[in-house]
């Protein structure tokens, strides 16, 4: 983290010398000092090595994916045992009809969901960060255009756009029976994600830009010759990372949820990948016949986008000294 | 160009802003010079069109009208790539070192990024080029790597100073450099700033509405009102025969020990009239104690008496009525 | 700060403690009689065709019934009625030439509705059918109902833009599937189509140009609901339909409501089935799945006289059947949809493929995952049994949980390679899946690829379609093998689009054994269907079948009189009625 | 006022017009055969090819499209099978649904309203409360109280709020009645009943944005210049929260709620989805599930008029609140 709240100062600064205190630094020595945020850092590290590890958790777990477990169901294709088949052998039991352990693909499903949500969140912050940017501060019928798009993108129904799209493109690049790889669905869930998800972002650039483009640093950028480039890069971008880093930090948990809302309206990705959103779209039926099945993704979700958000709060304090705290 | 060329020529120089009910006409047609090596003062009260003036003169706006020539060559319509090569010859120095600085570079950083922008490579390095500077205008070149929140108000504006004079500018215009500075900081800057200009042969175009600045550090002082020069000369002349009733109110307003025994003080009353709207014939007239009937009508030239330097805008000026 | 954490930890709290309470699951499970066995005839006694059906025990008059459902009926217009609800909605206000006395327990009797027999087949060949019309049926508006009224609405189903209803009448007198072009109804508005003649008032004569021995089946469809000239109002209809039945909609709020109440001029005399029990019926429309069952189950106020149209969803089905206080509010009865792995057999052409394709599923795994034995029974015939005259076979037999090793062995080591395309639905993708787990243990290479669900019963209906392997059902419009096994499995009539031969299975011995026996009376099909079933499977394996839907429901607790049609699956409701 | 108004309808224009155009190019990208839906069990396919070009649907894209927007002006003529003439604004007719594409949206709008209006009132007033509390007490127990409270909310997605709910509160306390949409005119309390739920759930998660984000833009405020000389001025603490800092801090969560409540009014499709209840929504997905184009084409235009004039109404507002915003 705090490499990349340094990357708008620039160079780097030579150790051994009374080190000037980048307002970056600042907001990380206040994060640093910050017990909710220590720890909702903490979870969310933990969540993201969980995802990482996968394979090797598998290969600890003994149990993969896609293993059934039918023979531990009953006739109804309900878990046997406590609390939905939670057992040594299966942390988190057994999802119902399939039979497959809930652990091990809560583990996948949550890898697949990180990869979509970052990858998602960086794009949609750059997207946003860059029109938002220009837009703010080039002015004129650039931002004209800019803010027009941004009204489209808002006027064009999210959900259906993706809900028409997903079975259009697998078909276009794939045929109808080549297998389609998983990579692929998760591809175009982050298209989406990401082409409808810049506008907030660059609203909040485009505003910062806005006032900060008559400040008299930009001036005197100017005056020594500095292009649009530079101006932009070096001058403007360094004050704007408050906005894009809370922006993106909001941006994930966001598209987390969205995942599993697509699945909702039966978009997204499809059987057999492991996904966090299907899996608690499947569970919220079970909710009467076997809880478990909520509580276990239900729960994991929630820490997560609550430790998301937590540690987003965190931050956009830290980075505004202004706020009370 | 010659000895005798002047380093900056603007003739004509307008700029007005199209707002909303009308055109703000922020400066309508200036006329002045500066030769190397020489300060020019440009004083007048706050709206007047100073600010905008020093932003035409580097180019930071693209005038309405009027010409601009920078060492002979007519910088008033040129884009940024004709600019570039003039760039590093003039430079700006800005009122509040707060807000130009940017926060989230060091000093180091700030002072060398003309460098950069210009692609202009010192002997020694950038990093030497740097310390020098500093050293230069009075920081220690150990706080290069120290960010604008680290440092006193006049410690920044010494940053900026060290910003303008980074790429060996001909011609700096400084913009109210010191009128968001304490008053005990305020005497150190201008200090420096005369060192500067005298040690380097800048010319300079200072900018301030506080006349004992500009009288304490202009070889010659033009008086702005309304967006138009009303009388321009001299130091001394200006100082000691202001012939535009303007220039004397300004004057009254110094305190002064010379002047301190002489009666006839002059009162601004009213409010200076809106840009947006001046009025007829003399701008100032509706502020004027000498105003009379003619004043309403016709608009007053800017006009050479005596002969002199000295060139005033009034069709009642002082000196020829005393 | 600190509250932050101390909300995080709430939160998490309050999940567990909502959810919490759990007791171990150790089994247990009720069976089904899914292998009951249909048996049905064709009236031969006029007096079966004659009202008034026998009393409900315990049933009352008065009430309002609810049905609850979730997707709405979009019309009433008897003439393109097809779906399932329409099918259970139409005997309350149309009357149809014929129809089916049920018992609900699968002993079914065709009896006449609107005609005094369920025909007569006049030259013997099943070429010339006569219906005489009873005397004393009336509209809602106390008009008789005559053969011209019949024969008017058997015309309007002609009307390209009447779309939707079923086909048979029309494909059988003008004798081509493109029956429109065959007969513009429009451009003859007042005349008949071919074939269709009205000798006078009480008689409807068809001529066919081919034997059509299941006629008198075909006319217990409501398409054969009777319609004055000047009551058409086109694509209207369905918003209003014309009365003959025991209830008139008296109210079409479209998706939302729908409301029928008594019909004065309806003549229980004249009807041998229905009752008029309730004062009205409302179909009530929006709530899901999960929603009606639950509402139903909460038994609160007017609920407690509703039914939940939609079998109770797999997920709640553990709870239904474990509480025993609802058994007595539940309804659980096998149903005549079978469900096939459908092999595309001009893909898959080899047999052994398709036997090792039989021998590798799990049925039982496979019921697990559709929600256990109230969801879905295990099948291994073709037609479902729930069809007159059915007999159980395993052509295949590879015990509960299929026998790799046997398809392996079927297989002699090769890898086939298949795509399985499957819905895109949540429940198709869960049982795509088990299919795939199931025969990559048996040796093959499976890929699944998802169909959007809308669209998926049209792309497997193309004869050209890219997969190999899809789930498709099918539920006979009458549970005569005549129904099933010529539809499905005739090789003759495949055609670019739009077919019912899934698996565009083609083989000339069995298309000849088709005509053999359709030319058969109606009452000497039965086990030869029967025989034709088992012979299929055993030489040609065109599908795997895997099982049939059960049909389990949950009502209020006032709601009486509510069966299973043995011939649709769905709940009846000309015996329904509100208990005090 | 009348050149910005003016301008800003002509953009909106744009931009409903080129999402239509998107999203009339988008169908017939789609996989998918708009004529199934009408297709009985044994079709065939010369039929099913008459029907398509009696629907219009083998007719150059653009003349399709230009009958659309013609339909949608000046009203014109459909097939027999559709109901004949359909006056404007005719936004066609659906062959799924079996009815003018104007009578579906008359029938699932009021739903998708009667869930968003009171919600957002909801929302609104529960949201700056709690950020007025926090904020005005910053650090108090009250404050940490509320943080909490919207930290939750934001962080429970709709659908698990909604489903526990519905667990909790209707199936196993049976307080509540099972969420239905009444009219409000047939039955004001059976409409409340049946929507509660829907608009406690939106609540809760709306709510939680907007106290954090009026809490934030209080204590900004009241950090600021004019309020610190307010106060200097003498003025009583209510006086400034009341008409300094309270407008100022208004302005951003109008401009967030008239957009929300823009969108919502679009549809709530997870809301509509997980309490069965038939708006707007809900119609849309169906819609595009079946192909069903005439219908596509009029939800997405419905959602993005709302969202359009949502826009709009939010700079409106916002001059009004804020003086200081020029409207150029």
């Amino acid at each position: 983290m705090d490499g990349t709240l340094r990357t708008g100062t620039g160079d780097p600064i030579p150790a051994g010398r009374t080190v000037g205190r980048s307002p970056g630094r600042l907001a990380w020595m206040r994060l640093r000092r910050d017990r909710t945020a220590l720890v909702s850092a903490a979870v969310l590290v933990l969540f993201v090595l969980v995802a990482l590890a996968a394979p090797l958790i598998e290969a600890a777990y003994g149990i993969g994916p896609h293993d059934q477990f039918q023979r531990r169901l009953d006739g109804f294709g309900m878990p046997l045992g406590h609390a939905g088949g939670v057992s040594g052998e299966h942390f988190f039991g057994l999802e119902p009809g399939l039979g497959r352990d809930i652990f091990i693909r809560l583990v996948y499903g949550l890898r697949t969901s990180f990869f979509v949500a970052c990858t998602a969140a960086v794009l949609s912050t750059l997207i946003g960060a860059a029109l938002g940017g220009l837009a703010g501060y080039l002015g004129g019928w650039l931002d004209a255009v800019v803010s027009w798009l941004t009204d489209l993108t808002l006027a064009m129904p999210f959900l259906i756009v993706a809900l028409a799209l997903t079975p259009t493109l697998a078909l276009r690049f794939y045929g109808q029976r080549d297998e389609v790889p998983p990579s692929f669905g998760v591809g175009v869930l982050i298209a989406i994600f990401a082409v409808f998800g810049w506008t907030s972002t660059a609203r909040l650039v485009r505003g910062q830009v806005i006032a900060l483009r008559e400040r008299e640093f930009v001036a005197a950028a100017r005056a020594s010759g500095a292009g649009l480039g530079h101006l932009l890069v070096r001058q403007l971008l360094p004050n704007t990372w408050a906005p894009i880093l809370v922006s993106f930090s909001f941006a994930v948990p966001q598209f987390v949820t969205g995942e599993a809302a697509l699945s909702f309206i039966g978009v997204g990705l499809t059987e057999p990948t492991p996904s966090f959103g299907r899996m608690i779209y499947q569970s919220l039926d079970y909710l009467q016949t076997d809880p478990a099945f909520v509580l276990f993704p239900g729960g994991t979700l929630v820490a997560l986008v609550f430790a998301f958000n937590l540690f987003g709060d965190a931050l956009r304090d830290a980075l505004d000294p202004r706020s009370a705290r | 160009m010659t000895a005798g060329e002047p380093l900056l020529r603007v003739r004509g120089l307008t700029k007005h802003f199209p707002v909303r009910g009308g055109l703000l006409r922020a400066v309508d047609g200036l006329d002045f010079e500066v030769r190397a090596g020489e300060t020019l003062g440009l004083v007048g009260e706050s709206g007047c069109g100073k600010s905008t003036t020093a932003r035409l003169l580097v180019r930071l706006l693209e005038p309405t009208g009027g010409r601009i020539e920078f060492a002979g060559q007519d910088i008033s319509r040129a884009g940024r790539r004709a600019l570039r090569p003039l760039r590093p010859q003039m430079q700006i120095i800005f009122q509040d070192p707060y807000a130009s600085l940017n926060p989230r570079h060091t000093a180091g950083q700030i002072i060398a990024m003309p460098l950069q922008v210009n692609r202009i490579t010192p002997p020694d390095g950038i990093r030497a080029r740097v310390r020098e500077l500093m050293e230069l205008v009075g920081l220690d070149p150990e706080h290069d790597n120290r960010y604008p929140h680290e440092f006193s108000g006049g410690q920044r504006q010494r940053v900026g100073i060290a910003r303008a004079l980074a790429t060996g500018p001909r011609l700096v215009v400084a913009d109210e450099p010191v009128s968001a500075l304490d008053v005990s900081v305020q005497a150190q800057v201008v200090n420096l700033l005369r060192r500067l200009q005298r040690e380097l042969g800048l010319a300079f175009v200072l900018i301030s509405h506080d006349l004992a600045v500009v009288r304490h550090f202009c070889q010659r002082i033009a008086v702005m009102y309304l967006g138009r020069i009303v009388e321009i000369g001299d130091r001394d002349d200006i100082c000691r025969r202001p012939q535009h009733p303007y220039t004397r109110a300004l004057l009254s307003a110094v305190p002064d020990v010379a002047r301190r025994d002489r009666a006839g003080r002059v009162r601004l009353t009213g409010e200076v009239p809106s840009p947006l709207d001046p009025p007829s014939g003399c701008r100032f007239r509706t502020r004027c104690p000498s105003a009379r009937e003619r004043c309403a009508v016709q608009e007053p030239a800017l006009i050479r008496r005596d002969g002199g330097n000295q060139a005033t805008a009034c069709h009642f000026p002082a000196g020829a009525s005393a | 700060m600190r509250s932050r954490l101390a909300t995080a930890l709430c939160t998490a709290t309050t999940l567990v403690a909502v959810l919490g309470a759990c007791s171990a699951n150790t089994g247990g499970s009720s069976t089904v009689d899914t292998g009951r066995q249909q048996t049905g005839v064709i009236a031969t006694d006029p007096k079966d065709s004659w009202g008034p059906a026998p009393e409900v025990p315990g049933a009352r008059a008065g009430g309002t019934f609810t049905i609850i459902r979730e997707t709405p009926l979009s019309h009433l217009d008897p003439q393109r009625t097809y779906s399932f609800a329409g099918l259970m909605a139409a005997p309350l206000f149309a009357r149809s030439l014929t129809t089916w006395k049920d018992d609900g327990q699968g002993n079914l009797v065709l009896v006449g509705d609107l005609a005094e027999t369920p025909g007569s087949n006049v030259e013997d060949d099943c070429t010339v059918w006569e219906f005489k019309i009873k005397d004393g049926v009336r509209f809602e508006d106390g008009r008789p109902v005559t053969a011209k009224e019949i024969a008017y609405g058997i015309a309007r189903s002609f009307d390209p833009d009447l779309t939707g209803g079923p086909t048979y009448l029309q494909e059988w007198l003008a004798d081509t599937p493109q029956y429109d072009t065959a007969w513009d109804f429009a451009a003859n508005r007042t005349a008949l189509p071919p074939g269709l003649t009205t000798p006078d008032d009480r008689t409807l004569r068809f001529e066919f140009a081919r034997p059509r021995c299941d006629l008198p089946f075909a006319a217990s469809l409501p398409s054969t609901a009777p319609l004055p000239a000047d009551r058409d109002t086109g694509i209207n209809l369905g918003h209003a339909p014309f009365s003959s039945g025991p209830y008139k909609v008296t109210r079409f709020q479209a998706g939302v409501e729908i409301v029928l109440e008594r019909n004065e001029h309806w003549d229980p005399a004249t009807d041998p089935v229905r009752h008029q029990y309730p004062d009205r019926f409302v179909w009530s429309f929006g709530p899901s799945t999960d929603t009606a069952a639950n509402r139903v189950i909460a038994d609160n106020g007017a609920d407690q006289a509703a039914l939940s149209w939609d079998f109770v969803p797999a997920s709640l089905v553990s709870r239904v059947a474990g509480d025993a206080a609802l058994r007595s509010r539940t309804i659980l009865s096998p149903t005549p949809t079978a469900n096939h792995l459908v092999i595309n057999n001009q893909r898959v052409t080899d047999l052994r493929v398709r036997q090792a394709l039989n021998y590798a599923i799990d049925r039982e795994g496979l019921v697990k995952v559709l929600g256990g034995p109230h969801v879905a029974a295990p099948n291994t015939t073709l037609m479902p049994p729930a069809t007159i005259g059915h007999r159980a076979y395993d052509a295949y037999p590879a015990g509960p949980n299929g026998d790799p090793d046997r398809a392996r062995e079927l297989l002699g080591g090769q890898t086939p390679e298949l795509v399985l395309g499957a819905a895109d639905s949540s429940v198709e993708q869960q049982l795509a899946t088990q299919l795939k787990g199931n025969l990559e243990r048996a040796g093959f290479k499976i890929t699944m690829r998802a169909i959007p669900d809308d669209a998926k019963l049209d792309e497997i209906k193309k004869r050209d379609n890219p997969w190999d392997l899809y789930l498709s059902s099918w539920a006979a419009d009458w549970p005569s093998g005549a129904a099933i096994l010529p539809v499905l499995y005739d090789g003759r009539g495949i055609k670019v689009a739009g077919n019912t031969n899934e698996s565009y299975f083609d083989d000339p011995a069995i298309s000849a054994e088709f005509d053999r026996i359709l030319a058969l009376p109606p009452a000497a099909q039965a086990p030869q269907w029967a025989g034709l079933d088992e012979r299929i499977m055993r030489e040609h394996a065109p599908v795997v079948p895997l099982y049939v839907d059960v049909a389990y429901l949950v009502h209020g607790s006032k709601v009486g009189g509510v069966f299973v049609s043995s011939v649709f699956g769905y709940p009846c409701l000309i015996d329904a009625h509100v208990k005090p | 006022m009348l050149r910005f108004l003016l301008k800003r309808a002509l953009g909106a224009v744009l931009t409903l017009f080129t999402v239509s155009v998107l999203t009339f190019g988008m169908f017939f990208a789609l996989p998918r055969d708009p004529v199934s839906g009408m297709c009985p069990k044994n079709c065939d396919p010369q039929r099913l090819e008459r029907v398509r070009q009696e629907l219009g649907l083998r007719d150059p894209l653009v003349d399709q499209y230009a009958n659309y927007l013609k339909g949608i002006v000046a009203g014109r003529d459909l097939g027999g099978a559709q109901g004949g003439r359909c006056d404007a604004p005719c936004l066609g007719w659906s062959y799924v649904n079996n009815e003018a594409v104007t009578d579906t949206l008359a029938r699932v709008l009021p739903v998708t309203v009667s869930i968003v209006v009171p919600a957002a009132i909801g929302w609104l007033l529960l949201g700056v409360g709690l950020g007025m509390v926090s904020a005005l007490r910053p650090g108090s127990w009250w404050d940490r109280a509320a943080i909490g409270f919207s930290l939750t909310g934001a962080s429970v997605p709709l659908y698990v709020v909604g489903a526990v709910l519905l667990l909790v509160f209707v199936y196993t306390l049976r307080w509540l009645p099972v969420p239905a949409y009444t009219p409000l005119a047939t039955d004001p309390l059976r409409w409340a009943g049946g929507l509660v739920l829907a608009w406690c759930s939106l609540a809760f998660l709306y709510s939680a944005i907007y106290a954090r984000l009026f809490r934030a833009q209080l204590l900004e405020t009241l950090s600021e210049d004019f309020v610190r000389t307010a106060r200097a001025k003498g003025l009583s603490n209510t006086r400034v929260y009341g008409k300094h800092a309270l407008r100022a801090a208004i302005a951003p969560v109008v401009t967030v709620a008239g957009l929300d409540v823009g969108a919502a009014l679009g549809g709530t499709v997870i809301t509509e989805t997980t309490f069965g209840l038939p708006g707007l929504g809900r119609a849309a997905v169906d819609a595009v599930r079946a192909g069903d184009l005439p219908m596509i084409m009029a939800t997405v235009l419905v959602a993005a008029v709302f969202v359009v004039l949502a826009n709009l109404l939010v700079d409106l507002l916002y001059a009004a609140i804020d003086p200081r915003v020029r409207l150029g």
